[in-house]
């Protein structure tokens, strides 16, 4: 097998030293990236299995499997476990911390320990989550509706608020770190144009940790305090007004979709050149649309209220506003359309999972532009249109660009190639189950179904069969990275420094990288994506040498 | 500890491993506690944004529970909050020019101001409270409209203004604690001489951050002290 | 190293500044302008915010754009909060 | 449509230019004027979107003069629908076809959202205000009434459908319910028991303001503000007078906040509203126009 090293084992930053206190200790960005890709994958899984139930749930129109509570709890223990413990660290907690020191040349983070301190966050908020689901869990949605959550629900919403509360800090301290390093630590010769697009869309991405986060954790502190000691802020009873707690929410929770796509958006940046040999079409458009996404990102979060009682002339604002924030949104793809044209294109594992992004992410945000039109808005928000909306975005989008980065990275995180045949058909499982689960959901939206719903009129069950159906290949499709990229840590070929021929910085040092990342301090004096001087790899992938040796022969 | 005054930058103890020399440690120290203080703004802008909302809804029970606040009280804690920028300020410039000794009185004596400004606050908070205006069950606000005499305020409105005040006054006293606390330790470690002319930045993003608390209370101040005081 | 030393006169000027806008602001609440009271609040509050964040926090002397980027985006943001959550009170029909 | 152009390009670009021995990618830095065209033809297409969707959002959100009104109270979990004429009915409405039908909706406790898919309405239902919806229905037939907005345990069980009938069976409907009394009737006995006929009299005498004829009309209040006295108004009002008190009028009116059930004040204000009815076709109007007011914006009923 391959555990023939090709060259005596380097020491790097996996080696250099053993034992549970030097992972839980350690400063070093890449460790710490580890951490953060055990915990998030733990949490994936439990809001998977959440999601799971519900799809079995609504198998049958009766609600049938669990008590009408349950459901109410499963749908939003899903929901907040998803975006705030999963999809909002990552791509960026992950493949963030892992790749934005090398990928500008800098030996670690700026703030090394302020990035372990918000792993640290990242659990004590989690367990509170944990310890809040398995002692009763709360049913107010992911979006804490006020007055329900303040005045009428039974459930622990003041923990898990809390729970939520202490991962924003996580969260933005994790955004804090990246924009003082990509200011402060780049490589000499790293200049502005010369970073990595992925750089870009998680300097947008920091952005918006920053300047949104504070306000949903300002809300939910107001929430935790209204419930403990009757405010009255955003109780009607009281003198308050519940849409202002919509404001607070969505001014945070629109960017937050942001938050979880532009990192998603910059993997691909990085694929799809790599895999087309070919410079990124437009870089500079690129790059600022990572930009204007994150800055309008903030102008539209009360498309989220149309049918809220909000007035007719703020809802006319924000629906204008909203179109704007596609445009950046469209330039992208239609850059990385025309990256392809002309390019030399292959078909690898971290490129289907591209190819899986572009195509779920056009659907997504196409679909997007008819819930901003205010007349359609009002027929299908709220049903499962907008379910299948968001999904496009969030399971289509970030985390088909989530697992298309953990395989176009794992050789550089692991030192060690996966399977890449089982890649492909995961690859290929993930994309057929994800339209299987949740294509019908726009139909049952249209139709009229609204989300929510434990039981549900008889007529809308064909449509729910089939999602239901597709979700569960669909977990089979995400079970099985995990079990190759285990497989491989052992059992995987040794993989060079720069297996795909790819140009970005993190690919001129070993792989692993050793503990300070460069043995010599780099030198950048090339341009970004400078694929007509980096010559193409032989093979793609070492083991697929006859599969392939076969087709292009 | 004798600091000689000519140290080389990267000779100095307190440069981190991953940054090439001290001026880039201190950039990156500086700009994230700006970054920081940027988060903080939207911090308090969540609540401000509810106080802009409600005062313009219910104007009158604002003035009113704005009137019933002691004004006294709340200039003086102003101007303790300034004297107490000002001797961070001192402190930092002392070390600047590295005198240490004006380095511990000074920050001692923001300490002092600090802790008098929460001393303050807590009495504040003690006559609210035996007032019945602290919101919740037991609330009960007697006032009138400003220029309306006779006309009762609607007690849930007059409620609302409390809980904000509560919330915002108590989130910038937690902000102050926190001053404090970390105050503290910048005093224990002046007094050990760890400051110096090259590296103080800890000291100078302290700074930043009580400066950026009382800038929150120059705001706060006006806002809820000072609604339609005129008689 | 480019920091800058503030000279202690400025300090102590801004210093008193300060204090002698904080006694305005409380005279002039008793003072009746209409709805000016409250600009003029908002006004003095500014300036003595502003005071501080450019001397005493240094952001006059910062060699930096940066921290001035930071500082402004973050008020722009802010602003964007306020306003817009606005837009939506000042024009329902209650 | 897009996305097809899009995926298109995407499957030819892919097998057009997949990996082939001896052709290298052609480097192509990028277009400007191929940005900007493709930035503002979308956002072109997107204007006319927005306009089209903002068209029709703008008449969903603005009921025309003269529809039937119904009162709508939500609570967790069931809808309370009470018709003008004094019909109340649960989690069921019926209209008939062809006539504009106005929902003035309320909650009693949390968020729900009032949703019927045929007629592509939905509207959130506010604790401690009015929202309003409405739709005319076009084809006889039963239709899905949902709760859209989450509102807790049963929320999936809060539906009930809206019939619609034909007009004559709706009149046979309408004459078959055991209604007693209309709701501006109901109102008006409300109105008498809670003594607000006191103060609100129908001449100028009365401490406080006349509510003949006041019904959507600009209100010139203390403080100088000028409102519509439209439902949200009449409604505040009654709960909470200090809050807008009228020009010319001493704030001595009543808190009757926690003392009127939803129903009730539904009454109360569909009994203010029938007041500036023209007197032949108002139930339970005044029984005395006072010469001084002139009722106007007659509702065609």
């Amino acid at each position: 097998m391959a555990t023939a090293a090709i060259t005596a084992e380097r020491e790097n930053y996996l080696n250099q030293e053993y034992g549970i206190k030097s992972w839980l200790l350690t400063v070093d960005h890449k460790r710490i990236a580890l951490l953060y890709l055990l915990s998030i994958t733990f949490f994936f899984f439990i809001g998977g299995f959440f999601a799971l139930l519900i799809r079995l749930e609504l198998l049958t129109p009766a609600g049938d499997l669990v008590q009408a509570d349950t459901y109410n709890k499963l749908f939003t223990m899903h929901g907040q476990v998803m975006v705030f413990f999963f999809l909002i660290p990552s791509i960026p907690a992950v493949l963030g911390n892992f790749l934005v020191p090398l990928m500008i040349g800098a030996k670690d983070l700026a703030f090394p320990r302020i990035n372990l301190l918000s792993w640290y966050l990242y659990i004590i908020a989690g367990v509170l989550m944990l310890h809040c689901m398995l002692t009763g869990g709360v049913d107010t949605g992911w979006t804490f509706y006020t007055p329900f959550s303040t005045a009428f629900s039974n459930t622990k919403v003041i923990e898990a608020g809390l729970a939520i509360f202490i991962s924003g800090f996580s969260s933005i301290l994790t955004g804090l770190n990246f924009v003082v390093t990509i200011h402060r630590m780049r490589a000499p010769g790293m200049t502005w144009n010369r970073l990595p697009l992925f750089i870009w869309a998680h300097y947008a991405t920091s952005i918006i940790q920053l300047l949104g986060t504070p306000v949903i954790a300002v809300t939910l502190v107001l929430v935790v305090l209204e419930r403990a000691l009757h405010l009255g802020i955003f109780d009607p009873t009281r003198g308050g007004d519940p849409l202002l707690f919509q404001h607070l929410f969505w001014f945070y929770s629109h960017p937050a979709v942001y938050i979880m796509i532009l990192p998603a958006m910059g993997v691909v940046t990085e694929i799809v050149p790599c895999f087309s040999r070919k410079r990124i079409f437009g870089y500079n458009f690129v790059a600022m649309s990572s930009i204007g996404i994150a800055v309008l990102g903030f102008l539209v979060w009360a498309h989220h209220m149309f049918v809220a009682g909000i007035s007719l002339y703020a809802a006319l604002i924000f629906s204008a506003l909203s179109y704007l924030v596609a445009v950046p949104s469209a330039i992208k793809v239609f850059n990385w359309t025309a990256t392809m044209y002309k390019g030399s294109i292959t078909f690898s594992t971290p490129m289907l999972y591209a190819f899986g992004f572009i195509g779920l992410f056009t659907m997504g945000g196409l679909t997007g532009l008819f819930l901003a039109a205010l007349g359609i808005d009002v027929h299908v928000t709220d049903t499962y249109f907008v379910i299948a909306h968001f999904h496009y975005i969030m399971v289509g989008g970030a985390v088909m660009g989530y697992l298309g980065g953990m395989h176009f990275w794992w050789p550089k995180i692991s030192g060690r190639m996966y399977p890449e045949s089982l890649g492909r058909l995961a690859a290929l499982i993930v994309f057929l189950g994800f339209n299987l689960t949740f294509f019908p959901q726009f139909i049952l939206g249209y139709l009229g179904m609204p989300r929510r719903y434990w039981q549900y009129p008889p007529e809308f069950q064909v449509l729910n069969v089939l999602s239901t159906a597709g979700s569960t290949i669909l977990a089979v499709g995400y079970l099985l990275p995990m079990v190759y990229f285990l497989w491989s840590m052992r059992y995987g070929k040794i993989a060079p420094a720069n297996p795909w021929g790819a140009s970005g910085l993190e690919w001129r040092t070993s792989s692993p990288p050793p503990t300070f990342n460069f043995d010599q301090a780099p030198m950048v004096d090339w341009e970004a994506y400078d694929y007509e001087n980096i010559p193409a790899p032989e093979i793609p992938a070492p083991q697929i040498s006859a599969e392939e040796a076969r087709i292009a022969g | 500890m004798p600091d000689s005054p000519i140290a080389v930058a990267h000779h100095n103890p307190e440069l981190q491993h991953h940054f090439a020399d001290m001026e880039q440690q201190r950039d990156a120290s500086s700009l994230g506690m700006w970054l920081f203080l940027a988060t903080e703004i939207m911090f308090f802008g969540g609540m401000f944004c509810a106080y802009l909302i409600y005062r313009l809804w219910y104007f009158p029970e604002f003035a009113a529970a704005s009137n019933s606040l002691d004004i006294t009280l709340g200039t003086v804690n102003t101007a303790v909050l300034i004297c107490s920028s000002l001797t961070v300020v001192l402190a930092v410039h002392a070390a600047q020019i590295g005198k240490r000794q004006a380095q511990v009185i000074y920050l001692a004596l923001t300490l002092v101001l600090g802790l008098a400004f929460l001393g303050i606050k807590a009495v504040e908070w003690t006559s609210k409270f035996k007032e019945h205006h602290i919101p919740g069950a037991s609330f009960h606000f007697e006032g009138e409209v400003p220029g309306h005499p006779g006309q009762p305020v609607d007690q849930q409105h007059a409620q609302i203004f409390f809980s904000l005040y509560f919330a915002m006054t108590g989130m910038h006293a937690l902000h102050m604690i926190i001053g404090v606390g970390i105050f503290s330790y910048l005093l224990y470690y002046a007094w050990r001489g760890r400051y110096t002319p090259e590296y103080h930045t800890p000291l100078e993003n302290s700074g930043l951050y009580w400066h950026f608390v009382d800038i929150v209370w120059i705001y706060l101040f006006p806002l809820l002290y000072l609604i339609d005081r005129k008689k | 190293m480019s920091e800058h030393v503030v000279p202690l006169k400025t300090n102590v000027a801004v210093w008193l500044a300060l204090l002698v806008l904080t006694g305005v602001t409380t005279g002039v609440a008793f003072i009746d302008l209409g709805p000016l009271n409250t600009i003029v609040a908002l006004v003095i509050a500014t300036c003595k915010a502003l005071m501080v964040v450019l001397i005493f926090m240094h952001v006059k002397y910062a060699s930096d754009k940066l921290v001035k980027v930071v500082v402004i985006s973050a008020i722009f943001f802010l602003m964007l909060l306020l306003g817009l959550s606005l837009a939506d009170y000042s024009t329902r029909l209650l | 449509m897009m996305s097809a152009a899009i995926f298109t390009m995407i499957v030819v670009f892919a097998v057009r230019y997949r990996r082939r021995k001896g052709i290298a990618a052609e480097q192509i830095e990028g277009s400007t004027a191929l940005e900007v065209t493709w930035s503002v033809i979308p956002l072109f297409i997107f204007v006319v979107i927005f306009v089209w969707g903002a068209v029709i959002y703008f008449k969903e959100r603005t009921p025309p003069r003269g529809a039937t009104e119904i009162y709508v109270v939500a609570k967790q979990w069931m809808w309370k629908l009470q018709h003008e004429e004094g019909q109340r009915e649960i989690n069921e409405l019926h209209v008939p076809v062809g006539r504009d039908v106005k929902m003035i909706l309320t909650s009693q406790d949390v968020i729900h959202s009032f949703y019927v898919p045929a007629f592509r309405i939905k509207q959130d239902v506010l604790p401690g205000r009015y929202t309003t919806a409405w739709f005319r229905p076009t084809k006889a037939g039963t239709y899905h009434l949902f709760c859209a907005e989450y509102c807790g345990t049963q929320h999936s069980g809060m539906i009930g459908q809206v019939v619609v009938l034909e007009p004559a069976q709706y009149q046979a409907w309408l004459s078959g319910g055991g209604a007693a009394g209309s709701m501006a009737s109901n109102g008006q006995n409300i109105f008498l028991q809670l003594g607000c006929s006191t103060c609100h009299r129908s001449d100028t005498q009365g401490r406080g303001p006349n509510l003949v004829g006041l019904f959507g009309k600009p209100v010139q209040l203390e403080d100088g503000r000028v409102v519509t006295a439209d439902e949200n108004y009449v409604r505040e009002s009654i709960l909470t007078p200090g809050a807008k008190i009228v020009s010319g009028f001493k704030p001595i009116m009543p808190v009757f906040q926690g003392l009127v059930s939803e129903e009730q004040l539904n009454a109360l204000v569909a009994y203010v509203k029938s007041l500036s009815q023209s007197p032949s076709g108002a139930a339970g109007g005044p029984t005395v126009v006072p010469s001084g007011a002139k009722p106007q914006e007659s509702k065609v009923q």
